[in-house]
C-alpha cells in the first residue's frame, strides 16, 4: 500500500532553536501512527508543520505521493487533513454548535443554515457519547468540554487524514475510551491517524506503528505491538524507573477542614486533610471537583460552609487571602489562569510571589535572584529548554504545566490544592511531579490533588474522595482506593 | 474542628441555590433589557418635562440627526468585532464628501449626479476600507496605529483639493433625493440607514463571512485553524466599515449641500461610544447590531432632550460624561447581580 | 427671567444706542450675493427703542461652541440685547466647528419649536444653505451671525468677514512701509475664518514690502501653537513678526521672552482676545482687530427684532458689520490706542456666565 | 522495528538550519534597532537639509516640546500595559492647568505659589486616577467609555470655571522655575521628564506593583489566580499615568503662564500613538519605557524637521500619517524576515 502521508527530512527552526530536525515517517491509509516522546520533543511541532501551521524550514511533506506545501491551514484542511491541537482553539463569544463546525458552517442560499447547523453539531457530541447544550456559550465551559469541542469539530465532514495532538490530556476515562473507539473505527474506514499522546496505555491499546522522537531527531519507528519499557526508554533514553511515588507515613494534624461547603456546582461538601497526607478527588467531566478546588482556593464565592487552614478560620475568603491563609492552588488551564504568555518563563513562576518569596531588595526586585531561583525551580521538573528567559508562549504545552508546578515550589503554603497537575506532562516528568507532590506532603503539608486520571489517582493518594453532582459521594482510603472503587461512585 | 456557621439542611440548600439561578437568569435578561430601558426612561422624561419632545417634527428630527453616527457605528460595530479599530472613519466622511462634491458639481444637475455621487462615494469606501484593511491584515500593522495614520492622510488630501475652503455647487438632483427627500413622511437618509441596517444586521447573523467575524475578533488564531480566511475577513471588516461611513458621508454632503474636508471629527469617538454602549467589546468577537441602534438612539435622544430643555453647553459636556459612564455601569451591575 | 447665569447686575434700559457701523446693500452690482461680501459704506447703526417692540418674539440663535471669549462675547451681545427688549431668546451651540449636521439640525430644531426668528452663526461657509433655505421657506425670518455662509438674499446679516480682519491687520503693516518678513499661523486648516483671514491679510500686503515668509496651520489648543511657534522661529532666525489666531499671540510671548527675541518680533493677531488686549496694554504684542463680537450680537438680535416688527432700517437685504477697530499697543509705538480702548462692545465683562435662554416678561 | 529515515545528510540540514538561524537573530537585532534607527535616520536626514536641525537652539526645542508629550506617553503606556486606555489624559491637562493657575493666582506671588502648585498639580492628578480607576476596576465599566466619560466631566468642569476664557495670573514663581527657568542650560521641565523618565523606569521594571502591571495586562485571570490584586494594580495604573498627566499640564502651564480648559486635547492620540510607535501592545503586557521616549522623540524630530524645511501644513499632514504607518510597517517587516 502506498503511504497517504510521508515526511521527507523534515526540520523546523526557531530562531536560534532546532525543534525538528530532519524527521522522516510515513503514515498508510487505515493506519493509526502515534508519535511519542518527552516534553518539548517536537511532536506538536511536526503537526503543525503538517496541518498548515508552521512553515518547515526545510524538507519535504507528500501527500498521496505528490508533494504539497501548505501556507495556511485552509490548504491542509481542503486535502482532508484534519487536526485537533494540543491547546484550545475556542472562539469564547460564540456558541458550541457555532465552535464545532467553525470553518465549515453549512448554508442555504448562501446563508447560514442554523437548524442543520446545530443538528450537525448535535450529532456529532452524540457520537462522542457527550451531553452539551448546543446553544451554550463555548467561552462558559470548561477546558475539557472545550477539548470535546475541538475534537467534535475534527470530526465534522470527510477526513482522509486525522492528526490528534493530546486529545485526551483533560478527558475522563469514559470519554477517553470512546474517543479512541471512534479513532479505531475510523482508521477501520481507511483514514489515516496521526496520534499523540502522553498515555501509554492508550498508544499500546490502538497504535499500530509508534515513532518516537527525542529533542527534534526522529529516533525510532516501531511496529505494534511494543512494549511500554521498550517506548519509556527509547523516549528518555533510559530505562523507565519507578513512575508513582508514593511514601505512606505518619500524618498529622488537619490542616484543611472543609465542612458544608456550598456554591455554584458544590453542594454541602465536607472534607479534611491531614499534614503529610496526599488526598485525590476523582469524579467524571462536570462533577464538579475543579468548583469544589477552585471554591477552596477562593476564586468562586461560597454560599454557605467553613474552612478552616491549620485549624484556623481564614480570613477574607478570596484567592489571596486564602494564598494568605496557606493554601495554593494550581490552575488546570495553564493558558487562561497560570501564565502570562507573553513574558519571559519565570515571571510566570514568581508571579505573586515576589515579595514573599525574598525576592526584593529595599522594595525593588533582585531580577537576578529572581532569575536564579526560577532556573533552580524548573530544573528540578527537568524544563526543557532549560532557558527561563524565553516567552512562556514558547514552550511545549508540558513544559508550561512544569512552571506551573514550580510556582507553588516558591511559596511556603501549608495545603497545596492542584487541578489536574499532570495535563500533557511526559512520563518522566510526570514522575518528577509526583516526586515533589510526595516530597511536599513529606515535608508536613498537606496536597489535594483533583484528577480526571485514576491510575494517577490510585498510585499517588492516601484517600480518595469521589465527587459526583457537585456532592461528595464517597471517601476511600488505603487498599480501598480500586479503580472499581471509584468509578462505582461517580454515578 | 469548629463550625463557624452550621450549614443549612441539604434541602435548603438546593433551594437556595434553584432561588439564586432564577435571580441571575432574571438579571440576565433585565440586564439585556437595561440599554432599551434605559432609553425609554430618558424618553418618558424627557417627554413629561417638555411635551414637544414627542411632536413628530421632533421625533423625525431626532432620527435625521442619527443616521450618520447610526451608519458609522454600524461600520465601526463590525470592525470592532473583529478586535480592530477604525479612527478613520471621520476622515473617511470628510474625503468622501470632498470627493463627492467635486464629482457631482462637476457633472452639473441631473440624473446622472444622483448616480455618479452614489457609485464614487462607495467606491471612495471600498478603497479606503481596502487600503486599512491590506495594511491591518497583510502587513500586520495595528489597527490604531493603520487607521490613525489614514486619518491624516485623508484629511491632508481632502485640504488639499479643497485648498481649505469648502466646495460648494453639488446638484439638487442630490440634495433633493439624498438630503431632504422623503418617502410616505420618511426622510430618504433615514430609510436608507434602516435598509443597511438590517442588510448588517443579515450579514453579521446569517451569512458565514460576517458570522465568521466574530470567531476572528474572539480568537484568530482558532478562526485561522478551522481554515478560516483571517486576512479576508479582516480586509472585509474594513470594506464595510469604510462603505458605511461613506454613504454617510454621501447623505451628509447632500444634506449639507457643499463637501467639507472638516465634517466628520466627532464621530470617531462617538460611533465607537455607540458600539460599546450597545454591548460591543473593543478586544472583539461581541457585538449586536440592535444593540449599537439602541446605543446610537440613547446618544441622539440624550443630546435632543438636552437641547430642548435649555440646558447650557457646560452642563451638557459633564451630564453626558457622566450619562456614558452611568450607562454602561448600570448594566455591570445588573451583571454582577 | 435666564437660565445658566447673570447677565448683569444693573437693570437695563430700552433706550436706543447708536453705534459706527459699515453697511453693504446685498442688491447691488459689485456686491456678491452669496455671503454677501462686497464694498461698504461707513454709516450709523441706530437700534429699536424696546417700547417700540409689540410681541414677546421668540428668537433662536445657533453658535459653534462657548469655549473662547469670541463666542462668549457674542452670547453675551444676543443676551444683553434680548433682554433690553424684552423678547424671548434661546442659545444653542454645537459645541465646536466639526459638528456641521449637529448645527443643521439645531437649525432645524430652531424651525420646529416655532422661532420667529433664527440668528446663524455658520460653522462653515457653505453647509448651512439647505437648512436655512427650509427656515426662510417656512416663513422664519433668518439672520447670518458672526461667520457668514453662502446662501444669497438672507434678510439680514450682522458679521466681520475674516477676509476683512486679515485685511486689517495686513493693511497696518503695508502701510508701515517697512520690509518686514513675517510668518502667519491662521488657525485650524480648512477652518473657514482661519483661511479667510489668511486670504485677507495676502491680499491687502500684495505689492508692499511685507512678505510672507512661512505659513502653518494648527489647532488653537495652546500646545499646538507653542509647538508651532517654537519650529517657526526655529526655522525662521530673521523674522520679524508673527501673525495669527489670538491663542499664537498669547502663547508666543512666553516662547519670546524665552528666547530673548521680543526686541526683534512682532506680535500680530487676526483677532483679539481680553488675554491679547492685556498683552498689548503690557507692550509686549503689537496688533490686532477687535471684530466687537459682543456689538456683533447685539446688533444682530436688535436687526433680528427689526426685521421682525418691519421696522425698515435700510431695504433688506442688507449687510451690516461694527467697525473692526485695530488695537494696537505700546509696542508698535505711534498707533498706540489700547488705554482708549473701550471692550464692552467686543467681550463680555471678566467673569460673565454664558446664557442660554433669555425669557421675555411681556 | 524500521527507522524510515531517507532525507538529505544531516550535516546539510544543520548548515541549513544554522544559517537560517544566524540571518534571524541578525534580523531580530535589527528589529530592536529599528525604532532608533529610523529616529537616527530622520534626524541625519534633515540635518543634511537642513543645517539649523542641529543648532543646540533648536535641539532644546525639540527636547522641551517633546517634554509635556513624554510625560502622558508614559502614562498612557502605563495604562496600555494594563490593556486598559486613558482618553482623559488631554482632560487631564487641561483640568488641571485650570485649577493650579486659579489657585496660584489666588496665591499670588511667592515661594508658596511654587509648591501649592506642584502640590495641587499632584492631587488632581492623583483624583482624577482615583476616580478613572476605581470606576474601571471596581465597577468593571471599560476604560474607554470611563475615560470617555471623564474627559466630558473635566471639560464641562473646566469650562464651567473658566466660563469659556483662560485663566490669568499666574505667578512669575511658578513661571520662572518650572516654565523658563534651566539647570546649566538645560530647561527645568526637561530635567523633570528625565527624573520622571528613571522613575517609571524603575517602576515598571524592579518594583513589583510595576512588573505586577505585565501580568494583569497580559493575562489577568492568571494574575488573580497568582493572588496579585488586580484590582489595585488597575487603579495605581490610572493614578499613575493622571499623575503624569497632572504634572505635564502643570509644567504646561507654567510655561504659558494661563490656565485653559481647551489646552491638551492633541495629547490624546498622540500619546497613544507615541506608546505603540514604541512597541506598547493596545491589547496589554507589553511596552517598554525607553521605547517610548524614542516614540516620542520620532513625533517630535518629525515635526520640528518639517516645519524647518517650510513643508506645507496640508501636506505634512499626510506625510505624518504615511510615516506613521510606515515606522510601525518596516518593523513587523523585519519581523517576518
Ligand atoms: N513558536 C516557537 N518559537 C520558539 N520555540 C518554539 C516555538 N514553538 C515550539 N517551540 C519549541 O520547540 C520545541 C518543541 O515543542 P513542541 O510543542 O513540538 O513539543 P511537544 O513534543 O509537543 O511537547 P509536549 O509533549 O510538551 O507537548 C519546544 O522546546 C518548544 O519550546
Ligand atoms: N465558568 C463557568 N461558567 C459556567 N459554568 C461552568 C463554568 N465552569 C464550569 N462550569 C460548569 O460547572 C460544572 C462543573 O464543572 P467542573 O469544572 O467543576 O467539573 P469537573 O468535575 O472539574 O470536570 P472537568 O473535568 O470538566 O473539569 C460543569 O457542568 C461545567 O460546565
Ligand atoms: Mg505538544
Ligand atoms: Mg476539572
Amino acid at each position: 500500500m502506498s503511504a497517504l502521508l510521508e515526511l521527507r527530512g523534515l526540520s523546523k527552526a526557531f530562531g536560534p532553536f532546532i525543534a525538528l530536525s530532519d524527521v522522516s515517517l510515513k503514515v498508510l491509509a487505515g493506519q493509526v501512527h502515534a508519535v511519542m516522546g518527552e516534553n518539548g520533543a517536537g511532536k506538536s511541532t511536526l503537526i503543525k508543520a503538517l496541518s498548515g501551521l508552521h512553515a518547515p524550514s526545510s524538507g519535504e511533506i507528500l501527500f498521496d505521493g505528490r508533494p504539497v506545501r501548505f501556507d495556511s491551514p485552509t490548504q491542509a484542511t481542503d486535502l482532508g487533513i484534519r487536526t485537533v491541537f494540543q491547546e484550545l482553539h475556542i472562539a469564547p463569544h460564540m456558541s458550541v454548535a457555532e465552535n464545532i463546525t467553525l470553518g465549515s458552517t453549512p448554508t442555504v442560499a448562501g446563508l447560514i443554515d442554523r437548524r442543520r447547523m446545530r443538528d450537525e453539531a448535535r450529532a456529532v457530541l452524540s457520537r462522542l457519547g457527550v451531553d452539551l447544550d448546543v446553544d451554550a456559550r463555548a467561552g462558559r465551559l470548561s477546558r475539557s468540554e472545550q477539548q470535546l469541542i475541538e475534537i467534535a469539530r475534527s470530526l465534522i465532514g470527510e477526513a482522509r487524514l486525522l492528526i490528534l495532538d493530546e486529545p485526551t490530556a483533560s478527558l475522563g476515562e469514559s470519554e477517553s475510551r470512546r474517543l479512541l473507539d471512534i479513532v479505531r473505527r475510523l482508521a477501520g474506514e481507511g483514514v489515516g491517524v496521526i496520534y499523540v499522546s502522553h498515555r501509554m496505555h492508550e498508544v499500546l491499546d490502538i497504535a499500530d506503528v509508534v515513532t518516537v522522537l527525542r529533542d527534534g531527531v526522529h529516533v525510532a519507528t516501531h511496529t505494534a505491538p511494543v512494549g511500554a519499557d521498550a517506548l519509556v526508554e527509547a523516549m528518555i533514553g533510559r530505562p523507565a524507573g519507578q513512575l508513582y511515588a508514593h511514601t505512606p507515613g505518619a500524618t498529622g494534624p488537619a490542616v484543611l477542614e472543609v465542612a458544608n461547603l456550598s456554591a455554584v456546582g458544590v453542594h454541602d461538601a465536607s472534607l479534611v486533610v491531614h499534614a503529610g497526607e496526599v488526598v485525590g478527588i476523582a469524579g467524571l467531566i462536570g462533577s464538579g471537583k475543579s468548583e469544589l478546588a477552585r471554591t477552596l482556593a477562593g476564586l468562586q464565592p461560597a454560599r454557605s460552609g467553613t474552612v478552616l487552614i491549620g485549624g484556623k478560620p481564614c480570613g477574607a475568603r478570596t484567592i489571596s487571602g486564602m494564598l494568605k491563609a496557606g493554601l495554593m492552588y494550581y490552575p488546570s488551564d495553564r493558558r487562561r489562569e497560570g501564565l502570562v504568555l507573553r513574558r519571559p518563563l519565570y515571571e510566570s513562576v514568581t508571579l505573586g510571589a515576589l515579595g514573599s518569596a525574598g525576592l526584593t531588595r529595599f522594595g525593588l526586585i533582585d531580577r537576578r535572584a529572581e532569575r536564579r531561583r526560577a532556573e533552580e525551580l524548573t530544573e528540578r521538573l527537568a524544563l526543557r529548554p532549560a532557558d527561563v528567559t524565553r516567552h512562556a508562549l514558547l514552550y511545549s504545552g508540558g513544559n508550561q504545566q512544569k512552571a506551573l508546578i514550580a510556582r507553588g515550589l516558591l511559596r511556603q503554603a501549608v495545603v497545596h490544592v492542584f487541578d489536574e497537575p499532570t495535563v500533557g506532562i511526559d512520563v518522566g516528568a510526570k514522575a518528577d511531579v509526583y516526586a515533589q507532590i510526595d516530597s511536599t506532603a513529606r515535608g508536613g503539608a498537606g496536597v489535594v490533588v483533583v484528577s480526571s486520571d485514576l491510575t494517577e489517582l490510585i498510585g499517588i493518594s492516601d484517600r480518595v474522595y469521589v465527587v459526583a453532582e457537585g456532592r461528595i459521594r464517597g471517601e476511600l482510603r488505603g487498599d480501598e482506593i480500586t479503580e472499581q472503587a471509584i468509578a462505582e461512585r461517580f454515578f | 474542628m469548629t463550625a463557624l456557621s452550621t450549614g443549612p439542611d441539604r434541602q435548603t440548600v438546593t433551594q437556595r441555590i434553584a432561588v439564586a439561578v432564577a435571580r441571575t437568569r432574571v438579571a440576565n435578561r433585565l440586564m439585556l433589557l437595561m440599554l432599551p430601558l434605559l432609553v425609554l426612561a430618558l424618553g418618558v422624561a424627557f417627554a413629561i418635562l417638555e411635551p414637544r419632545f414627542l411632536e413628530s417634527g421632533n421625533i423625525i428630527n431626532v432620527a435625521r440627526q442619527s443616521v450618520f453616527l447610526l451608519l458609522i457605528a454600524l461600520g465601526q460595530m463590525v470592525v470592532l468585532i473583529n478586535a480592530q479599530l477604525d479612527l478613520s472613519v471621520g476622515a473617511t466622511v470628510a474625503f468622501t464628501s470632498v470627493i463627492v462634491a467635486s464629482a457631482t458639481a462637476a457633472i452639473g444637475e441631473g440624473p446622472l449626479a444622483l448616480v455618479a455621487g452614489v457609485g464614487i462615494a462607495i467606491a471612495v469606501g471600498v478603497a479606503v476600507g481596502l487600503f486599512n484593511g491590506l495594511i491591518v491584515a497583510v502587513w500586520r500593522v495595528p489597527s490604531f496605529m493603520t487607521t490613525l495614520g489614514t486619518t491624516s492622510i485623508l484629511t491632508g488630501v481632502a485640504l488639499l483639493i479643497t485648498k481649505g475652503a469648502p466646495i460648494t455647487g453639488v446638484p439638487f438632483s442630490l440634495m433633493d433625493v439624498l438630503g431632504t427627500g422623503a418617502v410616505a413622511g420618511i426622510p430618504v437618509p433615514v430609510i436608507v440607514a434602516a435598509l443597511l441596517l438590517l442588510l448588517v444586521t443579515l450579514f453579521m447573523t446569517r451569512v458565514p463571512a460576517g458570522r465568521n467575524m466574530y470567531a476572528v475578533g474572539g480568537n484568530a488564531e482558532a478562526a485561522r485553524v478551522a481554515g478560516i480566511n483571517v486576512k479576508g475577513t479582516l480586509i472585509l471588516a474594513f470594506v464595510v466599515c469604510g462603505t458605511l461611513s461613506a454613504i454617510a458621508g454621501l447623505l451628509l454632503t447632500s444634506r449639507l449641500g457643499s463637501g467639507e474636508a472638516s465634517v466628520g471629527g466627532s464621530y470617531v469617538m462617538l460611533s465607537i461610544a455607540a458600539a460599546v454602549l450597545g454591548g460591543t467589546s473593543l478586544f472583539g468577537g461581541e457585538g449586536i447590531v440592535w444593540r449599537v441602534l439602541l446605543g446610537v438612539l440613547f446618544l441622539g435622544v440624550l443630546s435632543n432632550g438636552m437641547n430642548l430643555l435649555h440646558v447650557a453647553s457646560y452642563i451638557q459636556e459633564i451630564v453626558i460624561g457622566a450619562v456614558l459612564i452611568l450607562a454602561v455601569g448600570v448594566e455591570r451591575l445588573r451583571e454582577k447581580a | 427671567s435666564q437660565e445658566g447665569g447673570t447677565a448683569s447686575e444693573e437693570p437695563i434700559s430700552g433706550d436706543s444706542w447708536t453705534v459706527p457701523a459699515l453697511v453693504t446693500d446685498c442688491s447691488s452690482d459689485d456686491v456678491d450675493p452669496a455671503g454677501c461680501t462686497g464694498p461698504s459704506e461707513a454709516t450709523e447703526y441706530t437700534s429699536l427703542d424696546a417700547e417700540n417692540v409689540t410681541a414677546p418674539w421668540r428668537l433662536c440663535a445657533v453658535i459653534p461652541h462657548l469655549k473662547d471669549s469670541t463666542w462668549v462675547g457674542v452670547d453675551y451681545g444676543l443676551v444683553l440685547q434680548a433682554q433690553r427688549l424684552d423678547v424671548n431668546l434661546s442659545v444653542v451651540d454645537a459645541g465646536g466647528y466639526e459638528n456641521l449636521s449637529k448645527q443643521v439640525s439645531q437649525i432645524e430644531d430652531c424651525v420646529s419649536s416655532d422661532a420667529d426668528a433664527i440668528l446663524v452663526s455658520a460653522v462653515s461657509y457653505d453647509s448651512v444653505n439647505q437648512a436655512v433655505q427650509r427656515a426662510m421657506d417656512a416663513g422664519i425670518t433668518v439672520v447670518d451671525v458672526g461667520n457668514g455662509f453662502s446662501l444669497p438674499d438672507v434678510p439680514g446679516r450682522v458679521l466681520q468677514d475674516y477676509v476683512d480682519m486679515g485685511g486689517v491687520i495686513g493693511t497696518h503693516l503695508a502701510e508701515s512701509a517697512e520690509p518686514l518678513k513675517v510668518a502667519v499661523l491662521p488657525g485650524p486648516a480648512g477652518a473657514g475664518w482661519a483661511e479667510r483671514s489668511l486670504l485677507g491679510f495676502q491680499e491687502a500686503i500684495e505689492g508692499s514690502d511685507v512678505e510672507i515668509v512661512d505659513v502653518k496651520y494648527g489647532d488653537t489648543g495652546k500646545e499646538v501653537q507653542l509647538g508651532l511657534i517654537e519650529d517657526v522661529l526655529s526655522a525662521n532666525p530673521d523674522i520679524d513678526a508673527l501673525v495669527g489666531n489670538a491663542v499664537m499671540v498669547e502663547s508666543a510671548v512666553a516662547v519670546l521672552a524665552e528666547q530673548g527675541r521680543t526686541e526683534q518680533v512682532a506680535l500680530y493677531g487676526t483677532y483679539v482676545t481680553p488675554e491679547t488686549v492685556k498683552l498689548m496694554s503690557a507692550g509686549r504684542a503689537n496688533c490686532g482687530p477687535s471684530e466687537q463680537s459682543s456689538l456683533i450680537g447685539q446688533m444682530s438680535v436688535d436687526l433680528a427684532v427689526r426685521l421682525l416688527e418691519q421696522e425698515v432700517l435700510a431695504e433688506p437685504p442688507t449687510r451690516f458689520s461694527p467697525e473692526p477697530l485695530l488695537i494696537c499697543g505700546s509696542a508698535e509705538g505711534g498707533s498706540d490706542n489700547v488705554e482708549s480702548f473701550d471692550a464692552t462692545g467686543s467681550f463680555a465683562p471678566e467673569g460673565w456666565q454664558p446664557v442660554s435662554v433669555v425669557e421675555s416678561t411681556r
